[in-house]
C-alpha cells in the first residue's frame, strides 16, 4: 500500500505528470502574456504540447566528434533533478515529502540543470556551444550567490530550513513579501538568471551565440531540454510563492488552492513583464551588476532580517 | 509626470498594448482584406484582345507568350508562376483587354494551373 | 587567450540576408573581420542590357527589397534626362512622397531589428506594428506593399484620387502619433542606450577616407544629404532639416534614424500639402537617343548612383549602379576591431545593411 | 553647404600639375567629365582632394565602348556638390591600373568589383579573395563582351 501511495506521489500528483502539465501551462501563459504585451494574438493553448510532440518526433542528429553518451544523459539527469526538486515544494499547503533542510536540497537540485547546460556546451563540440557554455558559467556565479543569500532571508525569519514550515509560519507573521520586498525582487532576478529568461538570456542569445549550448541539440534531446526549462520555471515559481506569499495555507484546501494558483499567476505575470521590458545586458555588465549591486543588496536584506528577528 | 512617463515609456507601451485589441490575425483562419488596387491574378477581356502582342513584348518577366499563325489565328498563354504581377501588360495594352484582378494568387501543385491560355482564336494544333 | 575565428556565415540569426564574415576573437574581444559578399549577386547590370528600358524599370525595382522605389526613381530620372523630357510636377511630388514613405518604413524596420538584437523583443514588435501603417498607405496607393511598380519612364503609373489623398493625410497623421510613441521608447530606453552608447565610434576622418554616405555619415557629423545638396525636383522646393549628430557611435546611429523618421513624416505632410494637380505622366518614346548620364538620389541608406549610357536603341548600352550599402560595408571591418563579441549585433544592426543592394 | 566647384579652375589646376592638356569630355549629362592619361591618375586625384576638398569617390564604372574596340574605359566618379568624373582607358589585352587604395581606402570594394567583372588588374595592392563572384568561378571576367561562346 505504501508502495502504491509512493508511486502515486512520484508519478502522478506532485511528481511527473503534474509538473509536466504545469510546465506546459506555464509556457503557454508566458507566451500568451508576452504576445499580448506585443499586440499579438499569441499561440493556442495546445501549442507547447504540439512543440514537444514535434520535437520528440524529429530526427536526432549529433555533430561528428561530439560525446554521444554524455549528450543523451545530460538532459535526462537535469530532468530528474528538477522533478525531484518539485517533490519537496508544498503545493497549496499539501506537503507529502517535506523535511527539515529541504530548502537547501532544492537549491542544489535546481542548479544541476545549469551545470548540465555548461557540460552540454562542452560536450557538443561547436564554437557557439563552447561560447554559450562559458557564458552560462559566468552568469551562474553572478546570480547564484545573491539568490542563495536572499532565499535564506525567509528561512531566518521562520526559524527553520523546511519550506513547509516557512510557509506555515507566515500564517501568524504575515506574508514575508511585506517584510522583505527587496528580498522578493532579488529572488525574482535570481530566478530569471537561473532560467536564462529574457533579460538574462546571455548564454542562449540567438544573435550572439545562435543557440548557446543547445545549438547542436535536436529531436528528443532538445525536447527534454525544453521540458527541463519549463519545469524548472514551475518549481521556481512554486518556491517563490511559498517563501514570500504565504496566504495559500490559511484555510481548508479548496480556497487554499485558489489562492495558490493566483499567487503563482502573479509571479508569472512579473516574470513575463520583466522579460518584455528589459533588454539583454552584456556579460561583463551583468557580472559587474551581479557583484557590485546584487550581492551587497542581498547582504543588506539578510542583515536587516537578522536584526529585526533578534 | 512627463519625466515619469518618458522614464518608464516601455512599461507604459506594454500596458497600452495589453489594453488595446491585438492587431494580428489568427492565421490562416483570419480574413484577408486586400486594397482594391492590389495587383492580383491576371484576367483578360477576350473579345477586346486582338492578339497584337504589345503585352508580350513589354512583359519584364517573360510570363506571356503569343503563338500566332496569322492575323486571326493566335493563342495568348500566361504563366502565373513566372509572372511578377507588375502591371506592365495592363499599361502596354492599347485596348485595355488584359489586367489584374484583386484575387490573391496562391501556390499550386497542379501543373495545368501553371499554364493558362488567356485567349485562343481558331487555332488548335 | 587563444584566437578563435567565428564564422558569422551566410545563414545566421543576426543576418537578414546572406553575407559571410570571419571574425577573429580572443576571449570576448574582437580582433578583426574579413568580409565576403556575392551570395545574392544576380548581375543586374548585365541583365539590364538584354531588356528594353520599359522592362528594365521592373528589373531595377528588384535590386533591393526595402528601398525599391528609390532605385526606379533614379533610373527613370536617368532615362528622362537622356530623352530630355520633363516629368509633370504632380508625378514628381508623388515620387517624392513614395520615397519619403519608404525612408520611414526602412528606418522603422531597422530600428526594430536593432532592438530585437539587444533583447527588446517588445520594441521590435511595436516598431514593426507601426511600420505596417506606412506599408498600408503604399499598398493602398500603388497596389504593392514593397515592390510598388509606381514609376514608369515619364512619370508615375497611378494618380491619387480624392479619397486616396484624404486616406494618406489621415494615415500620415495616425503614423505620426503612433511612431512618436515608439520613437519615444527608443530614444528614452535606458537599456538600449546602455548597450549602444560609446560602441564602435567612427571618426569624421574615417568617414571621409572610406567615402561613407547616408545616416552612418550623418551620425558622425558629416553634413551631406543629396535631397538638399544635389536635389532632383521637388526636393528643391521643399524645406526640411538635415540632422547630424556629433559622436558617431552606435547610439548616434540609432538616434539619427529615429529623428530622420520624424523628419520624413513631416516632409510627407508638406508634400501632401503642396501636391499640385495635373497629369501624372507624359508619353516617352521607346528608343533613347545616344548619350550618357549620371543621376544620384538619397536612398534610406545614403547616396545611390546610377550611370547609364544609351546607344540609340531601346536597350541600354551600359548601366552601373552603386548602392549606399557598398560604401558603408567597406567600413565594417574597421568598425568591428576592438569591440566586444556581444556588441557585434549592435554594430551590424547599427549600419543598416542591405546586402541585396550591395551585391546587385 | 557643400561648396560648388568651378570646373574650369579644376582643369587649370590639373593641367599645370601634370603638364599635358586633357580635354573635358562633354558627353555626360549632370556630370563634368575629364579624360586624363592613365599614369597621371594618382596625381590628379591628389589635386582634386588637396586643392578642392573633393574627397568623395562615388564609384568606379568600367565599360567597353563600341567606338573604342580593344579598350576598357574606367570612369572615377567623384562628387562635391556636383559630379566630377575622371575617365581613363586601358588596353583590353593587359588592363593595368595603379590602385588608388593608398589615397582613398573607400575605393577598395569598387576596385575589387571592377577587377573581378572586367579583369582589370590593380597594381600596388595585395591579392584579395573574390568579392562578388563565387570562389570556383573559372570562366574569366563575365562582363567583358566576347562572341557568344556559351555551350
Amino acid at each position: 500500500m505504501q508502495f502504491i501511495k509512493g508511486l502515486f506521489f512520484l508519478l502522478i500528483f506532485p511528481g511527473l505528470s503534474f509538473q509536466v502539465v504545469c510546465g506546459l501551462a506555464f509556457e503557454w501563459i508566458d507566451r500568451k502574456l508576452l504576445a499580448r504585451f506585443q499586440r499579438r494574438v499569441g499561440p493556442p493553448w495546445y501549442q507547447p504540447l504540439a512543440d514537444l510532440i514535434k520535437l520528440f518526433s524529429k530526427e536526432d542528429i549529433m555533430p561528428e566528434g561530439a560525446y554521444d553518451l554524455v549528450e543523451t544523459l545530460l538532459p535526462l539527469i537535469s530532468l530528474s533533478a528538477v522533478l525531484t526538486a518539485g517533490l519537496y515544494i508544498p503545493i497549496a499547503g499539501f506537503t507529502p515529502f517535506s523535511f527539515e533542510g529541504d530548502l537547501i536540497v532544492i537549491q542544489f537540485l535546481m542548479s544541476v540543470p545549469t551545470l548540465a547546460y555548461y557540460l552540454a556546451g562542452i560536450a557538443s563540440v561547436g564554437i557557439y556551444s563552447l561560447l554559450g557554455g562559458g557564458r552560462s558559467l559566468l552568469q551562474f556565479f553572478s546570480y547564484e550567490v545573491p539568490l542563495l543569500i536572499t532565499i535564506s532571508g525567509p528561512a531566518v525569519m521562520a526559524g527553520s530550513w523546511s519550506i513547509a514550515e516557512i510557509s506555515r509560519s507566515q500564517l501568524d507573521q504575515g506574508p514575508f513579501i511585506v517584510f522583505q520586498p527587496l528580498g522578493f525582487i532579488l529572488a525574482v532576478v535570481g530566478l530569471i538568471g537561473k532560467l536564462k529568461r529574457d533579460p538574462l538570456d546571455i548564454p542562449s542569445a540567438s544573435s550572439e551565440v545562435v543557440g548557446g549550448s543547445l545549438t547542436e541539440f535536436t529531436g528528443a534531446k532538445l525536447g527534454f531540454w525544453h521540458l527541463v526549462m519549463n519545469i524548472q520555471a514551475v518549481v521556481g515559481i512554486f518556491l517563490l510563492a511559498n517563501l514570500y506569499l504565504g496566504w495559500s495555507n490559511i484555510t481548508s484546501p479548496l480556497p487554499a488552492i485558489g489562492i495558490f494558483v493566483l499567487e503563482c499567476l502573479a509571479v508569472v505575470v512579473v516574470l513575463s513583464a520583466t522579460s518584455a521590458v528589459f533588454a539583454r545586458l552584456r556579460i561583463d555588465q551583468l557580472a559587474g551588476i551581479g557583484w557590485k549591486i546584487l550581492v551587497p543588496l542581498s547582504l543588506l536584506q539578510l542583515g536587516f532580517v537578522i536584526l529585526m528577528g533578534v | 509626470m512627463k519625466v515619469m512617463r518618458r522614464r518608464f515609456s516601455l512599461l507604459n507601451a506594454i500596458f497600452d498594448a495589453v489594453m488595446a485589441r491585438p492587431d494580428t490575425v489568427g492565421y490562416p483562419f483570419g480574413e484577408l482584406e486586400l486594397p482594391e488596387g492590389y495587383r492580383g491574378a491576371i484576367v483578360i477581356d477576350a473579345d477586346k484582345c486582338t492578339g497584337c502582342g504589345l503585352c508580350v513584348r513589354d512583359c519584364p518577366a517573360d510570363a506571356l507568350r503569343l503563338e500566332k499563325k496569322s492575323r486571326d489565328e493566335f493563342r495568348l498563354i500566361h504563366y502565373p508562376a513566372r509572372c511578377a504581377y507588375c502591371g506592365q501588360c495592363e499599361d502596354s495594352c492599347q485596348r485595355g483587354a488584359i489586367g489584374h484582378s484583386n484575387a490573391l494568387v496562391g501556390a499550386t501543385a497542379r501543373p495545368r494551373e501553371l499554364i493558362v491560355v488567356l485567349k485562343e482564336k481558331n487555332i488548335d494544333d | 587567450m587563444n584566437k578563435i575565428t567565428i564564422p558569422i556565415g551566410p545563414h545566421h540569426p543576426l543576418l537578414k540576408e546572406p553575407l559571410s564574415m570571419k571574425i577573429d576573437i580572443a576571449g570576448e574581444r574582437v580582433l578583426g573581420a574579413s568580409l565576403r559578399l556575392g551570395y545574392v549577386h544576380r548581375g543586374i547590370e548585365k541583365l539590364a542590357l538584354e531588356r528594353t528600358y520599359v522592362q528594365d524599370v521592373h528589373l531595377i525595382e528588384r535590386i533591393c527589397g526595402i528601398c525599391s522605389h528609390v532605385h526606379t526613381t533614379t533610373f527613370c530620372l536617368a532615362v528622362e534626362a537622356l530623352l530630355g523630357i520633363e516629368v509633370p510636377p504632380r508625378a514628381q511630388y508623388i515620387r517624392a512622397l513614395m520615397c519619403e514613405l519608404e525612408r520611414v518604413h526602412s528606418h522603422l524596420l531597422w530600428l526594430g531589428i536593432l532592438a530585437k538584437h539587444v533583447g527588446l523583443e517588445t520594441v521590435f514588435m511595436h516598431t514593426w506594428h507601426d511600420r505596417e501603417l506606412a506599408l498600408d498607405i503604399m499598398e493602398g496607393v500603388s497596389g504593392g506593399r514593397v515592390s510598388h511598380a509606381a514609376n514608369q519612364i515619364g512619370g508615375v503609373r497611378f494618380d491619387l484620387s480624392e479619397e486616396q489623398e484624404a486616406m494618406i493625410r489621415e494615415n500620415v497623421e495616425k503614423l505620426k502619433t503612433q511612431v512618436g510613441g515608439v520613437l519615444d521608447v527608443i530614444e528614452n530606453e535606458p537599456a538600449l542606450r546602455a548597450r549602444t552608447q560609446g560602441v564602435a565610434p567612427v571618426s569624421v576622418e574615417l568617414i571621409k577616407d572610406y567615402c561613407v554616405v547616408g545616416p552612418v555619415a550623418r551620425a558622425s557629423g558629416v553634413d551631406i544629404d543629396l535631397r538638399r545638396d544635389d536635389p532632383w525636383p521637388p526636393y528643391d522646393q521643399l524645406d526640411f532639416k538635415v540632422i547630424t549628430l556629433p559622436d558617431g557611435d552606435a547610439w548616434a546611429r540609432t538616434l539619427i534614424r529615429a529623428l530622420e523618421t520624424r523628419e520624413s513624416l513631416r516632409l510627407c505632410e508638406t508634400i501632401m500639402h503642396k501636391m499640385p494637380d495635373g497629369p501624372v505622366t507624359v508619353r516617352a518614346p521607346r528608343k533613347v537617343p545616344e548619350g550618357e548620364v549620371v543621376t544620384r538620389s538619397e536612398a534610406p541608406r545614403g547616396e545611390v548612383v546610377y550611370y547609364l549610357r544609351s546607344n540609340g536603341s531601346d536597350k541600354p548600352a551600359r548601366l552601373k549602379v552603386r548602392t549606399p550599402t557598398l560604401a558603408v560595408l567597406s567600413l565594417l571591418p574597421e568598425q568591428l576591431s576592438a569591440i566586444h563579441v556581444a556588441d557585434i549585433p549592435v554594430v551590424l544592426a547599427g549600419i543598416d545593411l542591405c546586402i541585396a543592394c550591395a551585391d546587385r | 553647404m557643400v561648396n560648388e566647384i568651378n570646373f574650369d579652375t579644376v582643369i587649370a589646376a590639373i593641367e599645370d600639375e601634370i603638364g599635358c592638356d586633357c580635354e573635358p569630355y562633354g558627353g555626360m549629362i549632370n556630370e563634368e567629365a575629364l579624360r586624363i592619361p592613365v599614369d597621371h591618375l594618382q596625381s590628379v586625384i591628389r589635386v582634386l582632394r588637396d586643392q578642392f576638398g573633393c574627397y568623395h569617390l562615388s564609384t568606379i564604372t568600367a565599360q567597353e565602348r563600341e567606338n573604342q574596340p580593344g579598350e576598357v574605359e574606367l570612369i572615377y566618379h567623384f562628387w562635391q556638390g556636383k559630379g566630377i568624373s575622371l575617365m581613363i582607358s586601358v588596353p583590353l589585352e593587359s588592363p593595368q591600373v595603379e590602385s588608388i587604395l593608398s589615397l582613398i581606402s573607400g575605393a577598395d570594394f569598387y576596385e575589387r568589383e571592377v577587377a573581378e567583372l572586367y579583369g582589370v588588374t590593380f597594381t600596388g595592392r595585395e591579392e584579395t579573395p573574390p568579392l562578388l563572384l563565387p570562389d570556383n568561378w573559372d570562366l574569366g571576367p563575365p562582363f567583358i563582351r566576347r562572341e557568344e561562346t556559351d555551350e
